[in-house]
């Protein structure tokens, strides 16, 4: 056992860590920061950054653009990046599509689609879920019927995260009417399509990241099919399975607790600053146990450990608490703004507006931050079913 | 002891609760008002005399307490009323009623029981952080009356105001308890610069500058330099109404997330039949009970007459109100997934004006400590 | 709405409390204050002076010796004894069996049994749980077959609380084999008819307040039958539902609250007594605070407010928000013990013998009594068995 | 970055596994031993080499280094084995090794090693709660040696050491870091009185009374006026160690509730198929886990250079290792029923061990204040 990274991981360290001193558009670092709105032309001008140095798609092999990092500098990236507040990779291209175009797709859809996506030139949603069928995809109903060279697809997908900057959308669609193993297909389809509508969901935050998608007769090519009909569950789970670094969130816990030091430094409570109070302290200093407890967890399944017998199981336990983790961070740095919290002017949550809010900049955004991590125990799994999946491994149902 | 409701409050709470579903229609509620619609509820709102619950007779109001305010704001917020009820009536008027010379009672409580004029109270400073003390707005003698120079922020309800209420130093520096003077101060008057902006509950707060206002000596609200305990008996009124506001929010909180658990299936079964939800729903319900309860105690211990024991009782209930309405708000977005992140789900709503309630007049911890002096000492 | 007691109710508290401050034995106080061992002795010390004043016995109808009082002065009698560090009323002849017998037992019966009860002369233990049947009364097998004037009991009874202190038990039985709605009755046995054994229980706490009782081939006459064979269930059923005052505890509560804030302002750390630090006023104001508002809870019930729309779902509400505030308000005790909760002297925790402790005399059973709190959530059915009841009635399922 | 185990290290907590099986059968644990079981034992100890482990190779001992005392204290913990390793092997034993003279260490460490002699660190002051600094026993100047007054309290396995490592102050205040000297003192010299007593876990502590104890002044261990720093690392090896031993007892309670859900009927079915339960299992295992990750981090950070870094990373580990205890110990009672709040169930033996471990060395408040120290300095 040994505590310290290796020389080279901390060189590693440096050199990820200069890299986004000196290449994040100052712009872009602030709004991360102050936990502002990202647009589309934000994360493009940190992903052609990265572009540019190789590291754009992490979890891709090298052969098609991976830069060929162990899970350790895969860790460290993400931790330095989010540390040096730049934007995380939320493009469901290179984190999800990516993968299973490489593993599944034809020589042709890759040659068509890798490249644009590295570039950041195409951005993909993902249209898994459905209204009424959450993380219960066996209830999917949007079809797909083969017509002459096209499939007709019909239907109606919802919560599809940044629909709104995306030019094409991957899609489960069902194909068949037996079990989902046996009649679920893995189709890719143009936004631009006749047919499709796109409609934004207002969130609690007021942002709109959320969207849902109609699709009213839309032909797709059956070019567009991804490996063979019938068989998108299997692509699904692949993909669902694959993207698991980083699930505890650590590099995000550990850029919101720097937020929230940094706002104890400067709020002030009776004349002195928060983080001089001992009640201050001492909760700080309790959610930095708690994250170095999760971060060493993490460490230590990186290094091999397994925790439960079934596969999967570990993610759910770092989902579980990685999760709540944040959230708790989030519940104290809307303690730290007070009254502060109160106004909410939305155009101030664009760096370009700021000025607009009647409140320290630092400030501005916390209310909204604080509603918009509620959806971490939500998304991707709710945790309910994340401990329905670890009870079963761990009392071996 | 008793918490039992007398016949004229249980009518009360009839009549609100109709009115309520009348004019709050359940799909609407957390959706911005047309001023117009507002302005016409505040004239029904008059005309059903609740604007003038706690006045006095001679000034057309019912001389009624403050349980009965309670039974009007749990009423209102269970609707997700956003018209500045406890702004106007509860605090500023309040104040008015308490401290206020009979002129200055008629000059403006007749008004607002008609439902013709609007106060604010503006009291907090930028950074000042739930304490009145260090309050550093100045007003200097000058002629027969004063002049006013100061900042004011977090003014609820300020834009739509007439009058406000201002809180300034007539003596003595940051800090001290005495020299803090209340004043009648015009919205319109000459020196006042008003910067009004939205809240996080879809309402409006302002900040203002006074610059040089001058305030004529009959405007001085109680004595002059005795301000400070008046705004603290305002601010636990207050504090006792927007409790009883949270209450009704959190019923209407349960309400919707037992409604859904029981309509939304997952796997085949309704969410609604699984354990682990359900002990989290119990949970909720004492939650809202016990908040309940210590609403009823911050209004009676407003109505009663020992400063000492209503700071300690009306802190506890902020306290746990605050407490109850973190545990239900994030457990209701929780149980309703994905579509508890969406303004289009009518939780959300519920749940932002309980966040402002809870970071307004004090949060949790501010509270605990206030508590802790009177009841640790 | 009102805040205060009426003056009556205020007199009556000025009453009881001066009762229990020249009534109360100085060791009996001192014992309950510093949370040491009671014995039958110490509890009648105390029992007979209530006997005397005629207030042993609040739950009975006034023909029957009870003191007639209201709700309300049952509450703040339950609040000013406990406050002033007098032994809980724990018999279970006086608290279950009375009742019962009152509205079910023959008159010999009454004539029997009801006076050695409230003089306290007869003690009475409670055999309902038994082995792998803890809340789950239906799955109970210790059985009575009826031999000419007697019936004759074998099986085993669990958890019977004090019967060590004990004379006689009250006890269900299996007379039938069908539902226990038709099957079960209730006997009245003397624990010193042969057959029987008694064997103690040692607490997590070294303590011996849990037995367990063998029955093998027991002889009991049948007179000792209450009401009809078979009827037995209804009986239970009401003497179960009888006594819920007091359930929330709060009386305990602000007993062990004062307690904490004695222990708080005498223990130091770094020099200074706890309670002058931030932290130690924050946490015990937030206890205060959840216990204010537990009992206004239970105030508003008892002026007729009802939460659930069943019966006994409140009481529900009340014991489990009540049994977790207490076992908070152990928690922090024990960690004002600090070091002192490691030495554990068990003859220290009688009181002729406390000086055998190495710590303060305040400081000596705090471990022990927190251990036992943790019993508060699990016995009189577990706080889950109290939130499934409360779920269902909440839910309407 | 590394927590995997080598070859050696897994052949280490094999062993240890094996042996504890054998000695410590699962049925007979928590029951308090006769002495001459205990002895038997802890010669079977040092015929494996556990007595050694940390000591070097010239005392007998094996050169391994914290992690392997860890991987021993994890074991020993599931096992609920109630030797006096940590007092006499890690606290005692390795403060002799890092501070003592050569003469020193030979006279002491083969004797331990071989099992032969027993050692106990007595540091506490009635009163002081978990902080050395105020430290009031006094050693003053006598001719060659010196002469030590004083009170210890709470000294682990006091009664069964042959000889006791006394700090106390020779220069200096009560308060000041410096002028505090570790003193090798005989139990059996003159003027040392012992009152033993046993502690909550069924293991035993001492107080001791120090008048006009006699010390030759070779048996000052470590520099005169040196000796906070070295307590100090002594202790933070002492806690690391007492973490591992409570991660192996919190794997055991784990394993205990685990077993239990399973096995016992409610209503008809397992325990175990109520949702409700099944998530706040899941919330153990994740507390488990955490723990075990924090105890590895501390036992690494022992074995590092670095003060700071390593009072740092012992601290969070013996909050992260108290939470965990607190919220494992809660669930596991409580899901046993009754049965867990008997002394015939295994699960209160652990509790109890744990809630000592707890108690000791700093509780989870005093850890969070000096991790804080260090992390938001």
């Amino acid at each position: 056992m040994k505590l310290q990274f290796s020389e080279q991981e901390e060189g590693f360290r440096q050199e990820v860590r200069a890299f986004v001193r000196e290449r994040l558009p100052e712009d872009v670092r602030r709004k991360v920061e102050r936990g502002l709105r990202l647009e589309r032309h934000d994360y493009v001008a940190w992903y052609a950054k990265l572009y540019e140095r190789g590291w754009i798609t992490p979890s891709w092999p090298v052969e098609h653009g991976g830069p060929g990092w162990t899970p350790v500098e895969r860790y460290i990236f993400d931790e330095e990046t989010l540390l040096g507040n730049a934007p995380r990779i939320i493009a469901s291209g290179i984190n999800m599509l990516g993968p299973v175009l490489i593993a599944f797709g034809s020589e042709e859809q890759k040659r068509r689609h890798l490249p644009p996506i590295r570039r950041s030139e195409v951005w993909w949603a993902q249209g898994f879920s459905e209204p009424g069928a959450g993380s219960d995809l066996a209830s999917m109903r949007t079809s797909a019927v083969r017509e002459g060279d096209d499939f007709v697809v019909n239907g109606h997908k919802i919560w599809t995260s940044y629909a709104h900057f995306c030019d094409w959308l991957f899609c489960l669609v069902r194909t068949g009417s037996g079990k989902p193993q046996e009649s679920i297909s893995f189709l890719l389809i143009d936004l631009k399509t006749p047919g499709i509508t796109v409609r934004p969901i207002r969130g609690i935050d007021g942002g709109d990241d959320l969207n849902e998608v109609y699709l009213d007769n839309v032909r797709v090519p059956a070019e567009n099919l991804i490996g063979e009909v019938n068989k998108g569950w299997t692509y699904a789970k692949y993909l669902l399975g694959h993207e698991r670094t980083g699930i505890a969130g650590v590099g995000a816990s550990k850029q919101q607790l720097a937020r929230l030091k940094r706002i104890a430094a400067t709020v002030r409570d009776g004349g002195r600053p928060l983080i001089e109070s001992p009640g201050w302290r001492e909760r700080i200093a309790a959610l930095e146990v708690e994250l170095l407890a999760l971060e060493y967890m993490g460490l230590r399944m990186l290094s091999g450990a397994q925790i439960a017998a079934a596969p999967g199981v570990d993610a759910s336990l770092l989902k579980i608490r990685g999760t709540e983790l944040r959230q708790a961070i989030y519940e104290l740095l809307l303690e730290a703004a007070g009254p502060a919290a109160v106004p909410f002017v939305e155009e101030a949550l664009f760096l370009e507006r700021a000025d607009e809010a009647p409140v320290e900049p630092e400030l501005a955004a916390l209310a909204a931050n604080f509603l918009d991590s509620r959806k971490l125990s939500i998304y991707g799994g709710a945790n309910e079913i994340q401990r329905n999946l670890a009870a079963r491994a761990l009392l071996g149902l | 002891m008793d918490f039992s409701l007398s016949d004229e409050q249980l009518q009360l709470r009839d009549a609100v609760q109709r009115f309520c579903e009348h004019e709050y229609p359940a799909a609407s509620r957390g959706v911005p008002d047309a001023p117009a619609r507002m302005d016409e509820r505040w004239r029904l709102m008059a005309d059903m005399g609740l604007l003038g619950l706690p006045f006095s007779a001679g000034h057309g109001g019912s001389e009624l307490s403050a349980v009965d305010v309670m039974i009007v704001m749990e009423g209102l917020g269970r609707a997700l009323a956003c018209e500045p009820y406890c702004s106007t009536v509860v605090l500023a008027g309040g104040l008015v009623a308490a401290a206020g010379t009979p002129a200055q009672a008629d000059a403006l409580l007749p008004a607002v029981v008609r439902g013709e004029r609007r106060l604010a109270i503006a009291l907090d400073e930028p950074g000042a952080r739930y304490d009145p003390l260090p309050l550093a707005a100045k007003a200097m003698r000058d002629g027969d009356g004063y002049r006013l120079d100061g900042r004011k922020t977090l003014v609820f309800d300020g834009d739509a105001a007439d009058t406000l209420i201002v809180a300034a130093r007539t003596s003595g520096a940051p800090g001290d308890r005495d020299g803090v003077t209340l004043f009648l101060v015009d919205a319109t008057a000459r020196g006042v610069d008003l910067h009004a902006y939205p809240t996080l509950d879809g309402r409006r707060a302002a900040d203002f500058r006074f610059t040089d206002v001058r305030v004529p000596a009959d405007r001085v609200l109680g004595e002059a330099g005795g301000g400070l305990a008046l705004v603290e008996a305002a601010l636990d009124r207050g504090i006792a109404a927007l409790c009883a506001e949270a209450v009704g929010a959190l019923d209407a909180l349960l309400e919707l997330t037992v409604d859904y658990v029981k309509v939304r299936k997952q796997f085949g079964v309704a969410l609604a039949s699984f354990q682990a939800l359900q002990h989290r729903l119990v949970d909720m319900l004492i939650a809202c009970e016990q908040a309940r309860a210590m609403a009823g105690v911050a209004a009676m211990a407003v109505d009663g007459g020992d400063a000492a024991e209503r700071a300690r009782l009306v802190s506890a209930a902020k306290v746990q109100v605050g407490n109850a309405a973190r545990l239900v708000t994030r457990e209701a977005i929780q149980m309703h997934g994905a579509m508890g992140m969406t303004d289009e789900c009518k939780v959300g709503h519920y749940a932002k004006r309980l966040l402002v309630i809870g970071q307004s007049f004090g949060d949790v911890r501010h509270h605990l400590r206030r508590f802790g002096q009177e009841a640790l000492a």
